[in-house]
């Protein structure tokens, strides 16, 4: 399945008026982020202080455009993995570190599925994004 | 039959909405909430008596110091300690197990043992563990199975090298009550102390640390339908004695000069700084609360409560329950192929409110051959629709999420 | 000029009557009353969000959570923090002191030493000397004179073997400030840790964190309008890691096996145990209260308080003053031949609360010579008539008490 | 001055119907109870735990009927001993084994004087009288 371009992840996340439905549209986004190979879900790729298993690598490839790639072992985290990808993925080095990642997720209309952030430890996933 | 819904008059919190649901608070072992007569306690002192304690001699500090030691003599008859003055406060059962790993540092040679259950919370391990670290002791441990029976013989464990012995009453990941009695008898024959972790057995189990007969009996009052940041440390005077304060300061001294300290006597030695007074009224406050109800009844209705859950779901295939069909006031469990945090959000995207997770347990959940299992836990306002809605919505987020 | 009596709708303990006399409340440097908005941000928080924090993932779980973590930040800026995460909430001074002094052991050697001023509450001294007992390194105590000068030539104290340095801000016995930016700046020098001890300052002056520059600053929220049960020890994100946690359990492990324990992160590190969530919540909107009044003109009205009873009191022949007449806050005597408990006797049949005694600091009252100090203290509640009748009411008492 | 009955000092508290009476009753009262010398006035007599010091000597001289004799610094505390002492002085041993002095002590209407016992340590003092 396609990446889904960041508009329309928005869009989805935007038209949820319940926490139902951003229950569902998490989990239909998690169809759309493509598994990590076993060996890539190796311990040093593994995000520390999630409930759930988090994976996480970035390829530079000798390029200014890191690659991103995450997988979790449970779907509520992989949609909003999704969520996060689209932010990032595409851009630039220098143009990552100029986000504010935090209040760009935010306006995602994730509610507390980002307040809690010890629990899906998404504040650990950003700062290791955030490629400072 | 026991009336849940009159008690749910006393919890205000209860009648909210979370979303566009009801509420359906299920994460009473996390912590409980907390009944009007304890937030009017709280209330009252601030608006009638506060002062600082003990020390003072004017018209506030008098009855504050009075307030004070009436709510510590109020805990000390709820679990019916043999004399005044056992109940030390602390800030929970956490503070209360250090104060003890602590505390008899000085007394831990290299080779003596220390002896916990399998089923212990982080709470219950870790001091122990650094204990063992510093001291060189061995930290052993005796293996229960998830249902409460002792898995070896327990003569391999106890021996006249067991220095103390760490047990909980009931296991907060599992719900399965461990024999306690049986473990005090042991440690007794080897002439250990004995520490057990009532955290979960308090607002359920009446509790008479007399009969127990153990050294030292740790709760924390957010789980006892009490305010966060307060809990007791109960010991026998001789062993309260033996402890080395692990914090100094003010209230616990008698005589400071810059050569020495002359150390206060009990409870106050290990009771250093200005305590929780609110948190210590508000405490007394949940003993009269649990103690004007039938608690007998209450704990039918609890265990009744997680019975029903299990049985809705005991035929299911994919799903394992870790807990007691009987006599547990919680339901623990996982389901194959599917993330208890998924689980965790569809139930709470409906309202109800369980905790999913490890449970402070990492090495249970290990014993268990699980990363975590999804407990629902139920408290005396919980009604018998509440169980049965949440065996009912987890039945659907399983189909939802097992979809493709 | 500054208005208190609108301050004191906000305050309904200071509306009721002290036996048959208005309540004149000047004991606030033992603890301060409360105002309505603290206690309703603790009514609020059990009747809407109460869940344990952190772990959970459900609806009161996150509001829980997110208003704890959001207590942090306000107190954090309310200090002027230069990052997140560098505020720890504990129970009190005391014990923040204490989380310190055995964090740091560790990192002490029989020849280091350890510096602290002669004006020390006991919670800033009886620590530091049971590290010195425990370490063998030395703890040096730097006289000042009761007015807040260096003694002696700080170049004594101060060398290469000081490894901390810990200095109240103001104190709380006799109401000096004491020179803590040159005592940070000394300790700078030699390349010594600092910890400050705000008790006593944190209610009055404004504190800047960033700008005093010290490794760690402590402090109570009941001396500062908020619950008991919570303070706070900052420290610099490096000072904290090096910390060793002295309490162990939940929350503060990232993962544990029967052989080994992997510690959290900061704050978390050194928070074990499920946190005083409505005092950090309460602490909070203690700051919000702060904040709100003009605190140079709050604090100028309350230096004019004890500078009003001090011109009433310093021509009378046997009273001796030990605080400032100027920028102090309270005002701290004896009287000669008349014994400090008999005159709070007299006050207290008056309805007026001051405190005497030794204030937690025997070696200081030795330095002044005297067994204890009558402490009249004021908060930005305090009214003028109330400096002049706890001045006159005195005076009665000293006559009545020496009529023979 | 002689020592004034059990009887008159509970006349004399019970009449006291403000903490100002209290307060004048006691300081009347503490004249009433005869000094101690400097030597007797040593640190083993003294009772630890009180805001003014307190010193207590208990004489037994071969006799079934101890003999109390206290003093303190403070004219409060010197009139809430010589109240205490009405109690005892003159009972035997088996007597005093038998009172329950702390309930007497709440009858003679000395209210908070006896409720903030730390700082006036008279829960120390009531300790060692009762000769257990
Ligand atoms: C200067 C100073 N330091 C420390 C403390 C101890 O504070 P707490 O009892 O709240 O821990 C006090 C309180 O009396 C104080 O005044
Ligand atoms: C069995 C058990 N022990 C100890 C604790 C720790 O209690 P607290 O976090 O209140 O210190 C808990 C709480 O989760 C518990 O369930």
């Amino acid at each position: 399945m396609e990446s889904p371009s960041l508009s329309s992840i928005q869009a989805q996340l935007q038209a949820c008026h319940s926490k139902e439905d951003t229950f569902r549209t998490l989990v239909t986004l998690s169809k759309t982020l493509p598994r990590l190979s076993n060996d890539e879900k190796a311990d040093e790729h593994k995000i520390k202080g999630c409930e759930s298993a988090v994976w996480l690598i970035i390829e530079h490839n000798h390029t200014d455009f890191p690659q991103f790639k995450a997988d979790s072992d449970a779907k509520l985290m992989r949609g909003v993995l999704a969520a996060i990808l689209s932010l990032v993925n595409g851009k630039s080095t220098t143009e990552i570190q100029a986000m504010d990642l935090s209040s760009l997720m935010s306006s995602l209309n994730l509610g507390s599925y980002l307040t809690s952030s010890r629990t899906n430890g998404v504040l650990a996933i950003l700062d290791k994004i955030s490629c400072r | 039959m026991f009336d849940p819904y009159s008690i749910r008059q006393e919890f205000p919190i209860l009648q909210q909405p979370a979303y566009e649901h009801e509420l359906t608070y299920l994460d009473n072992a996390a912590t409980t909430q907390k009944p009007s007569r304890v937030l009017e306690r709280i209330l009252g002192y601030y608006q009638t008596a506060n002062a600082n304690v003990h020390r003072g001699a004017h018209f506030l500090s008098d009855r504050a110091t009075s307030q004070f030691e009436q709510a510590r003599q109020t805990v000390e008859r709820f679990i019916h300690a043999p004399e005044n003055g056992q109940v030390i406060w602390t800030k929970g059962t956490t503070e209360a197990i250090n104060t003890v790993a602590y505390g008899i540092e000085h007394l831990i040679d290299p080779d003596d043992e220390i002896l916990i259950s399998s089923l212990e919370h982080h709470a219950n391990l870790v001091p122990w563990q650094q204990l063992s670290f510093r001291t060189g002791a061995r930290l052993r441990i005796i293996p229960f199975t998830s249902d409460g029976k002792w898995q070896a013989e327990y003569a391999n464990y106890f021996s006249d090298r067991t220095k103390i012995v760490a047990c909980t009453q009931v296991s907060n990941a599992i719900g399965v009550q461990l024999p306690i009695k049986e473990v005090i008898q042991h440690a007794k024959n080897v002439g250990a102390m004995t520490l057990i972790d009532g955290a979960q057995a308090i607002a359920h189990y009446p509790v008479s640390v007399s009969e127990l007969d153990c050294d030292f009996y740790v709760f924390s009052g957010h789980k006892m339908y009490g305010p966060t940041g307060i809990g007791v440390l109960y010991g026998k005077t001789d062993a309260l004695e033996s402890l080395l304060p692990c914090q100094t300061g003010g209230e616990m001294v008698l005589h400071v000069t810059y050569q020495a300290t002359e150390f206060n006597i009990l409870p106050y030695r290990l009771e250093a700084g200005t305590p929780n007074i609110e948190g210590a009224l508000g405490l007394a406050a949940a003993c009269d609360f649990l103690q004007q109800h039938d608690q007998e009844a209450v704990l039918k209705w609890e265990q009744s409560l997680a019975e029903k859950a299990y049985s809705i779901l005991e035929n299911t295939t994919d799903i394992e329950i870790f807990s007691p069909k009987k006599h547990s006031t919680l339901i623990s469990l996982s389901v194959k192929n599917t993330h208890i945090m998924d689980l965790n959000g569809y139930l709470d995207s409906k309202g109800i409110a369980v905790r999913g997770g490890s449970h402070c347990a990492h090495p249970l959940m290990a014993q268990l051959g699980v990363s975590g299992t999804l407990r629902a836990s139920f408290a005396c306002y919980n009604t018998m629709e509440e169980a049965e809605h949440f065996a009912n919505t987890l039945l659907e987020a399983i189909e939802l999420l097992q979809e493709d």
